[in-house]
Parts: structure tokens; sequence; C-alpha cells
């Protein structure tokens, strides 16, 4: 993407809303609340906010919620989801034992 | 749950051989070889762990492996998928609370 | 020139170093604009670092740095940033299977000494004790038990949590293309598109300062190595301290979280090649399993322990190893914090605070003159 | 290091076509999967299948993996089972899990056909143990033969959400409402209307309010919605159900792509994160190529012809064949992977609201709304037409690229004119011989065999029934509705299976003859 972002751009103040408690990353008990927080604290990318919360950092590695957060970040910062970049994709595809990843074939 | 003795399109399912398991302590039977959470669904068990900030149950989610929602502790080891893992005989298998095994409840177990 | 684009200083880059130097310098009342080239608050490594807070182990010249941020920054961090930075100041232990090993251990413990720290070499039988999961393999270890280790992640996007809630701007995307003077001092940092103006400009751009040192004819010699560390699956919770080898097999903790943060090497890192996006650098497929077998060298309980994550980061290498920091005597307005050689997490705040009180108040309370840009001599 | 020729990423539908094009010109091929049968997502596929005889049409899903085996192992291609490929590097190198080992492989080439992943949606309760994927459905009651519950709401009315939950019909569970947030029904009005008959009611316009139960699902309530998604309050119905199933589309599971460093774009019309390819799969990597639901979610049709698109590319890429060949072979694959994107739900028309066929005739908005088509909107479409006699009455009232009845009938009785999208009609001057064929032939179960009078007052209609267990002759129950609801008295008069009919039994009732074009499923009185 690499476009340019004042991150001191006003995005208003945040507001509570009724299903803020509702569980988004299922395997980090992230809530949608949590998420939207994050965004008011200054995170604005799906990497900055997966570092500061732990959401697809889980064993599933985001399979699930990454879709959701994204939605939800983007809804904050009121852009369109297809504009933020998702987070990189890394070995393992899945969970492998340390005795098998270090075992080579 | 019920197995489904014999299906309108697929006719009877090819078992393996009926093999004994403990789940949290208690003896229960299943079919070598299927997954561990298909087993135990047929045993009426739906709670494969909780989690461990909010102590919620969870359950088999997407039984392709990917969610890891259906983790248990499994001989000792913790974290194995269960709607992936081959029932094998003998397995130990346990309610996984947060990252470790459950403890198992008084009067509960063999 | 437009005057939304001037502040008293202007930080290159919004790692743990510029985020720490943009807080520090605000909570002295100065305004500040922070340029990140990339998308993302600590992009480099930041946040591919293993999350080390030591001073055992380090060059005698950053060791006050170490020592001074541990006695006096990182207890606070968490209240005074408004987040869980998961610091943990619970020892270091790096430890030695073989004789050679132990050699090792003893001069690195030697000099730590002589510079004032608590570090000693202990024996099997105590490193059992401090930590009983290890290998029986280990024979010895040094001691450090005022280190200890944080979540990197969150301390660097704490700082810029906390800087930009106090009204530091922050700029990603903006990628510098050159600096400028005018008039006999650094004032001017071009981007693109934008032209930003300071009193002061810091350079903490990891190894990409070398490319914007260099339109100021300041060059630091340095070389990029890209390593790569790993991620388990939560565990039981089983110890504090952090770990590393005398032969680096690998180094890391376990996280609050219960994860397994490891970092290390293939040994091919000098010529390892980035084939990944410009902002991601790519991992190797060799270096994670390499790893993993340097950990179980020393930690067989962890075996069963999956790996769900891998990730690889560049280390900004000096000449000498250590960072060069502060201000470039021939290039007035100039502040360089770059060349953090792999061990820049631990004394991030330490050096976000000082570089802070060089530029307010012309000199740092801790020693870092062995630190300066200058420094570098043909050996004969 | 070993190398192969070919690597591709997954066993389903695409990834075994690219596998068969690529060793029928001679390239060694190595194919990897991470489950314990291979196949994808056709082994859970038991219903059969739209398009044309070239695409195995009328061929149950699983059946097709079958023979897409059978090929690729005829042709020595090597399928490695319990293969997780864990990392894709962009020197095409391949790091795959295989037992207590990571091995390492490179490839000339690489095609990735990863499949897609289920999307979800978020309500209170969705964490609760029987809240499942409809993916997770098909898996335990067509892989492992378990019904997933007993009482089960199906959320997601697309071609998943429905076809799934016919499938748990079949398993015997029971489906207490299909419910969309969309004010239309999302799949095939076929597939929906299957169901439908079958009483499954459907809510659109509706969403989960809440699921309740403390340790596991016990009940569901749903309400309606505007069309700004606000839920309209007093609108709240609730089920006593075991189980929720989400059905809510899918996602390209790309990311070994974008781990490889292929140039990746969020694209909402192909489902998500997918690589940026050219129009035969080839990725911004020289050499790795995407094929299949991972650069793109459509059928599993299309994804067979995008897979031997790739293995006609890689085939060429090494000089197995030359340019002119590909090119030729290239243009016919995209000839049929256009014909089957035409018609209705075709890519282009996707979130198009779409009112009149391509015959001109009004789409049925009850289908839409309600998922079976009102009695009184039945008679307008072409294969509906009266005549005396045993007469087929083709209840295909959607432009989908499918044409196996025409090619059922041994009278050729039956047409849909020259383009496969076309609504079939009856040609007048053939006669009908009560061969039933049409009936079992029709993916969508939607022809009937109806003898509008036989003389006494009553009517008989043949209908498709693939349930157990199967009514006999004689047996006394109701004729139901479109719409599932009992209308009238019925008595089964024959129950006919034959092998040609592929499971899909023909049920000839007898019913008053003013329900002749009314009643089009049976259910067995209770005794």
């Amino acid at each position: 993407m690499n476009t340019v972002v004042d991150r001191s751009k006003d995005i208003g103040e945040f507001v509570p809303q009724p299903d803020d408690d509702m569980l988004i990353c299922r395997c980090e008990e992230i809530t949608k609340g949590e998420i939207r927080k994050a965004v008011h604290d200054g995170m604005w990318t799906l990497t900055e906010i997966r570092r500061y919360l732990r959401t697809g950092m889980g064993l599933c590695q985001g399979q699930t919620c990454s879709r959701l957060v994204k939605g939800i970040v983007a809804r904050e910062l009121g852009v369109s989801p297809a504009e933020l970049e998702p987070a990189t994709s890394r070995s393992p595809m899945r969970p492998v034992e340390m005795k098998v990843f270090g075992s080579e074939a | 749950m019920e197995r489904i003795a014999e299906h309108p399109i697929l006719g009877a399912k090819e078992k393996g051989r009926e093999v004994s398991f403990t789940f949290d302590g208690k003896q229960l039977k299943g079919f070598e070889d299927e997954p561990i959470a298909i087993a135990l669904k047929a045993n009426g068990v739906m709670i494969h762990r909780y989690t461990k900030k909010e102590h919620k149950p969870r359950g088999i989610f997407c039984a392709i492996g990917r969610c890891t929602d259906c983790v248990m502790v499994v001989d000792g080891k913790p974290n194995v998928r269960t709607c992936v893992t081959p029932l094998k005989e003998g397995m130990d298998i346990r309610t996984q609370d947060g990252v470790e095994a459950a403890e198992i409840k008084e009067g509960e177990g063999a | 020139m437009e005057a939304k684009n001037s502040a008293d200083v202007i930080v290159i880059g919004a790692g743990i170093i510029g985020c720490a130097i943009s807080y520090y310098l605000r909570k002295r009342g100065k305004n500040v604009i922070v340029l990140e080239g990339s998308d993302n608050i600590g992009n480099g490594g930041s946040s591919r670092n293993g999350g080390g807070v030591r001073q055992s182990g380090r060059d005698p010249r950053e060791l006050p740095l170490a020592m001074y941020g541990i006695k006096n920054l990182w207890p606070g961090l968490s209240e005074e940033l408004g987040v869980n930075c998961e610091y943990h100041k619970e020892g270091n232990l790096r430890l030695g299977k073989t004789p050679e090993h132990l050699k090792i251990l003893q001069g690195l413990t030697d000099r730590a000494v002589a510079c004032g720290l608590d570090v000693k070499m202990i024996d099997a039988a105590e490193v059992k004790k401090i930590n009983p999961h290890l290998s029986d393999e280990v024979i010895g270890a040094s001691w450090c038990p005022t280190d200890g280790h944080a979540n990197p992640l969150v301390t660097t996007l704490a700082f810029y949590k906390k800087a930009r809630e106090m009204g530091v701007r922050f700029i990603t995307g903006e990628k510098v293309e050159r600096l400028r003077k005018v008039k006999g001092r650094l004032r001017e940092v071009y981007t693109k598109d934008n032209v930003y103006e300071g009193e002061y400009v810091v350079v903490a751009a990891g190894y990409e300062s070398r490319d914007i040192l260099a339109t100021v004819g300041v060059d630091v010699p340095m070389h990029k190595e890209l390593v790569e560390c790993l991620v388990t699956e939560a565990e039981p919770h089983m110890f504090n301290q952090m770990l590393g080898t005398a032969e680096a097999d690998f180094y890391g903790h376990q996280s609050d979280h219960g994860s397994f943060v490891f970092g290390g090497m293939s040994g091919l890192e000098l010529n390892n090649k980035n084939t990944g996006p410009k902002n991601s650098p790519s991992n190797a497929a060799i270096t994670a399993p390499c790893i993993c077998r340097g950990i179980m060298k020393y930690f067989p309980a962890l075996e069963d322990a999956k790996i769900v994550r891998t990730w690889a980061g560049y280390l900004d290498i000096c000449q000498d190893g250590v960072p060069v920091l502060g201000f470039v005597d021939e290039v007035p307005g100039l502040v360089v914090a770059c060349a953090f050689s792999g061990h820049g997490f631990g004394i991030g705040p330490a050096v976000g605070e000082q570089m802070a009180m060089l530029i307010c108040e012309g000199k740092t309370s801790v020693d870092i003159s062995g630190l300066q840009y200058g420094r570098f001599k043909a050996k004969i | 290091m070993k190398r192969y020729e070919v690597i591709i990423v997954g066993a389903g539908p695409s990834g075994l076509s690219a596998a068969i094009e690529a060793a029928k010109r001679g390239l060694k091929v190595v194919v990897f999967d991470e489950n314990e049968k291979p196949g994808g997502q056709l082994f859970k596929q038991i219903h059969k299948f739209f398009g044309s005889k070239e695409h195995h049409a009328k061929i149950r899903g699983f059946k097709i993996g079958e023979e897409l085996l059978q090929e690729a192992d005829a042709l020595g291609v090597e399928v490695i089972l319990n293969a997780t490929v864990v990392g894709l590097y962009p020197d095409k190198e391949v790091n795959v899990k295989i037992g207590d080992q990571i091995h390492h492989y490179k490839g000339d080439t690489v095609i990735i056909a990863t499949g897609a992943s289920e999307n979800m949606v978020t309500f209170p309760g969705w964490t609760l143990p029987g809240v499942i994927g409809a993916g997770a459905a098909q898996t335990m009651m067509n892989l492992h033969g378990i019904q997933p519950g007993k009482k089960i709401l199906m959320l997601g009315s697309g071609n998943v959400g429905l076809v799934v939950s016919f499938q748990l019909l079949q398993a015997g569970c029971e489906v207490v409402a299909i419910v969309d947030a969309l004010p239309r029904v999302g799949g095939y009005g076929v597939h929906a209307s299957k169901v439908a008959r079958c009483g499954v009611p459907f809510y659109l316009s509706h969403t989960i309010k809440e699921v309740q139960g403390k340790d596991k699902v016990t009940g569901v309530t749903i309400h309606q919605i505007d069309e700004r998604f606000m839920p309209i309050a007093g609108t709240e119905k609730h089920f006593e159900v075991d189980t929720v199933c989400m059905a809510v589309g899918l996602s390209p599971m790309s990311q070994l792509l974008k781990m490889a460093g292929c140039a990746m774009e969020d694209n909402p019309k192909r489902g998500g994160q997918v690589p940026l390819v050219n129009e035969y799969g080839e990725t911004s990597v020289s050499g790795i190529f995407a094929a299949g639901d991972v650069s793109g979610i459509e059928e599993a049709s299309s994804a067979m012809i995008e897979g031997k698109m790739a293995g006609v590319c890689v085939a060429e890429y090494l000089g197995y064949i030359d340019e002119d060949t590909k090119m030729t072979e290239l243009k016919a694959f995209e000839k049929d992977l256009d014909s089957l994107r035409q018609g209705m739900f075709a890519p282009k028309n996707r979130g198009k609201k779409i009112e009149k066929t391509d015959e001109g005739i009004d789409i049925s908005t009850n289908l839409l709304e309600k998922g079976y088509v009102a009695d009184d909107e039945i008679e307008r479409f072409p294969g509906v037409t009266h005549k005396k006699g045993v007469h087929p009455v083709i209840e295909c009232t959607q432009n989908i690229p499918c044409n196996p009845c025409q090619d059922a009938c041994p009278k050729k009785c039956i047409s849909t004119g020259d383009n496969i999208t076309y609504l079939p009609f009856v040609k007048d001057d053939v006669e009908c011989i009560n061969c039933g064929m049409c009936v079992a032939s029709c993916s969508g179960q939607a022809i009937f065999l109806v003898d509008e009078d036989c003389g006494d007052g009553t009517a008989t209609v043949t209908l498709p029934y693939e349930f157990l267990p199967l009514p006999q002759e004689g047996d006394k129950g109701y004729g139901l509705s479109r719409k599932g609801e009992k209308i009238c008295e019925a008595t089964v008069v024959s129950v006919k299976s034959v092998k040609a009919f592929d499971h899909t039994n023909l049920l000839t009732m007898r019913v008053p003859k003013e329900y002749a074009m009314k009643a089009r499923f049976f259910k067995k009185a209770e005794v």
C-alpha cells in the first residue's frame, strides 16, 4: 500500500456500542470493543492491531477472525475493508511440534 | 448425537474396529482411526475445552483442523486438534482448561 | 513551506527508538513529527526481536545505558505509558554445555563485573534450581538476576500510543528521500511529496538510516543480516528468565501469554536473501528448523510445543557491534541513533530518554562517549 | 533437495484436474494434501452436480472425486496425503510436513489449489458448542457418518446453506429454519425448492439475535431486520435447537501465495484476498500458478477447468508442448469456463437483483423471498405445460448452466434450446414414455412426471425421493405443497429404484386430481 497517513487525523471519539463485549478473536478472546478501542489508541493497521492485542496470533493464526477484525477496523476508520492490508502470512501454515519442525528430510 | 446407520446416498458407513478410550477418566467406546471429536460426539460430549481468559466452553466449530477450537489434552499433550486426530485404543482424552487438563471433579472418572 | 510540516524535532523512523525519543521529547515540551517509511509503527527490528532486556553480555560502551534503563525506566514503564509492556526482571541465564562454552561465558562475565554489573558464573546445580526444565547437559551458566524481558511489540506501540496522545504527530508511509542543510544547519527532511522542517533531525531508521545519512555525507559503517524468530502455542507457565547460550544457538523467553518466543540463526545470515515484500522480510526455509534444534539441545521438554508462527527481521549491525548515538559535530542539528546491532530493544527507553535530554539540555546523564559517530578508524 | 516438475498443493477438484492435464502431457507430478482423503470438498458433496455432460453434470460430487482420483492414479500422479504444506518460498521451495518430519521439495513449477475457508459472522452465543460451520456439518455427516445435531437452524441461504440443509434432512436431522440477512434467497432456486417442499421455512431479512445455552446450544432467537440491517423490534422468533449452522460465504485460502511473495489484491467479487493472476492462473511469481477457489470463489465445475488450464500452462512452461498447442487448448477450456459462467448466478451478476429470465419471464418473487414458487407463478415457466397422460413438468425457473435433462430423455422430449442456461421446455410432438430418466437426472430435483387426470378423479405425481426409510407401495400419507404443507391425502403407487437413477428413487403418489399441479412431495402418515 504505502500511502501517507497522518496518525493525528481526527477519527472521532471512541463511542461505546452495545455489542462491544462480542468476542471476535476466538483463540485469544479479544472483543469487538477492545479492537475498536485500539483503533482510537492509534492502531490503524491490521498489523498494529494484531501486535497490540494479539488478535489472530493464537493457535489458528487468524483463520477465523481476520476477516471480522478487518471489517471492524475499517468501519472505525471510515475506510473500505479492501484498503486495509492483511497481516503477513508466515510459515508454518498449521501448528507444528518443535521436534517435527526441527527434523528435516 | 446419533451415528447415521444407513444413509440414503452413502449407504452404511464402513467403520474401523471398536476401541476403548477414556474421557476425563470415564471409559468410552469409539471406532479406530475416526477423529477423536467424532467418537466424543457419538458419546454425547459437546464441551472440549474451557478458554483461558473467560473460562467459556468450546467444542467442534470447523471440524477440519483450521479453527483449533476443539483442542483437548490427549495422552498428556495439550492443544491437540481432536477433529483431525485419529482415535486409538486406550487414548487418554481430557477436557482442556486454558492450556492444561481440567481437573476431574469429585465422583467422576474411573 | 507550510507551517504544518514544521516542528521542534523531526524524528525519522517509528521503531522503539524513534517512538521512545519522540515520547521523551514531548514530555520535555517539544513539538515532534515522526516520519515512518513503512505503513506500520514498529515495523523493523522493534517488532521482530526476542524481547530481551539485558545488561549481561553487552559491550562496556553500551552497558551503562542498559544498566540505567533497567534501574530507572523499565520498572515503571507500563504504568507510565498506560499499557502493560509485560516487563519481567527475573534474570538472564546464558547457558553452557562444554568447558569452551564456560570459557566464553567467563570472559563476558569478567568484563561486565568490571563495569559494576551484578553477574556471576553458576554451576549446573544452581542452574537447575533457577530453571528445572533445562537439559541435564547444561554444566554451567552466567547469571544476571537483574536482567529480564518484555513484550517488544507492545512496548513499541505503547510509546507510540502515549506520544501520540500527548500530541506527537506520526506520519506513516512517508519515506524519507533526503536531508538538507540550510544555512549551515540540518533543517529539512524531504519525502516524495513533502518537506518537513525542524531545529533538530533525529535519524533512527535502522539500516535505512545509512542511505538517509548519506544525503548529508555521513556514513555509519554497518551491514544488515536477516535473522528469524518463532513463537509457540501457549503452554503452561514454566519459567520467567530470559535465556541465551554461549554459542548463541538460540535466545528467548516464555511470555505472559504462555507462548515461548525464541530467536536464532542458521549461520547463513550474512548472505540470506530477502525475497519478501518491501515492508515484511521473508523467512528462509532452513532457519526456523535450525532454531528448533538449537532450543531442543537445551530444552528437551519443549519438543512437543507447537510452533504457530515464524518471522524474519533485519539486524542493523555496526562494524564494531555497538550503536552510533548522539550529535554529529560536522552536521549541526543532526542526531543519530542507529546501528543497534540486534540489541537495541532493551536499551530503547534509555536511548529515548538520553537523546531527548541531549537535544533539550545539550548533554546526557549517562556516558555515551564510546558510541559517537566518528569513532571508526582504519586498523593501521 | 528432491525436485519435481510440478508440485500441486491441494488434491481437490482443481488440484487433481491440473495434475491430470500435466501428467497427460508427460510431466512428473506430485500432489500434496493435508487431509486423510483426497478430493477436497468433493467428498462432502453428495448431490448431483449441475452443468453439461462434459462437466460431470448429474454425477454426485463424491463420485466426481473418485473419477478424478482414478484418472490421476492411472496417469502415475503421485498423491501424497496427510501432507501439510507449511511453507512456500519464492524460489518455489515447498516445505511439507509428512509424519514427524519436514520435507523440503523444489518445484520447477508450483500450482496452488488450496481452495477456500468458511466465513463466520458473530452474534451473542456464537462461541458456544453447537454453533458450527456448514462445512463442519458436512464433514460430520458425509465423511464420518454422524448427525451434527437433532434440531438445526441454518444461517445462510446461499448454495452451501441450501445444499447442506438438504443433506441434514437426508441425514435424518430436523432443519427448523433457513435464515438470511439478505432479502432474497442467495442460492439456486431449485436447491431452495427441494428444501422448502420438505417443510423447512425460510426467513429472509432476518438475523440471529442470540443463541441461548450455558454449556451448549439450547435455543436460538432470530429477528427481522430493515434495509439498513437494523433489527425491527417485536419481530423475534424463538426456536429450540441444539445446533446452529453457519453458511455465510467462503474466502480464498491464499496465505501460501502471499507467503511466496505473489502480488495479491483484495477483491470482494472473488471473495477476498486473491493473487493477481492472468486469465490462465499464473501469478506474479513466474512458474507459480493458482487454480480454483484460491483465486476466486466459484463452483467446483469451474475450479476443475481452471485446474486443467494450469496443468496445460505448466506443460508449456517446461517445454512439453509448444506455445501454439497451449493456446489452442486454453482457448477450448476458456470456452468451457465461459459457458459455466453464464446465467443468473454468473460471477458477473453477483449482488445484482435479476427480475426477468433470459426469456423475458418474471422471476418468481415467492422463490426469492420464501424458497418456493407459488402456485399462481409456476404456470408461466416454459417447462410447465399440460397434456393428456403422463408428461414431464419441469419446474426450472432460473437461468443456470445445466442441461442433463435434455440428454436424459430417450425420446428427446426435453430441450434447453441453443443455450445451456435457457429454461428447458417439453416438446409438443414427442410422446413421454414415463421412464423417469428426466426426474432422476435433474440435479435440481425440479422435474416431476404428472398424469393430471387418471379418469377416476385422481392424478399421479412422480417425484424424486432421496430419504430413508423409503416409503412402500400402498403407504398412505399426505401430498405436500411446494411450501411443504400437507394439502391432500396421498397414496404411494410405486417406488422405483434402479441403478441408472443413482440413488434418486422415483416415488409415484396418487392424489386428488385438483392437486396434480400442487402436490410436490410425499409424507407418510404417522402411525
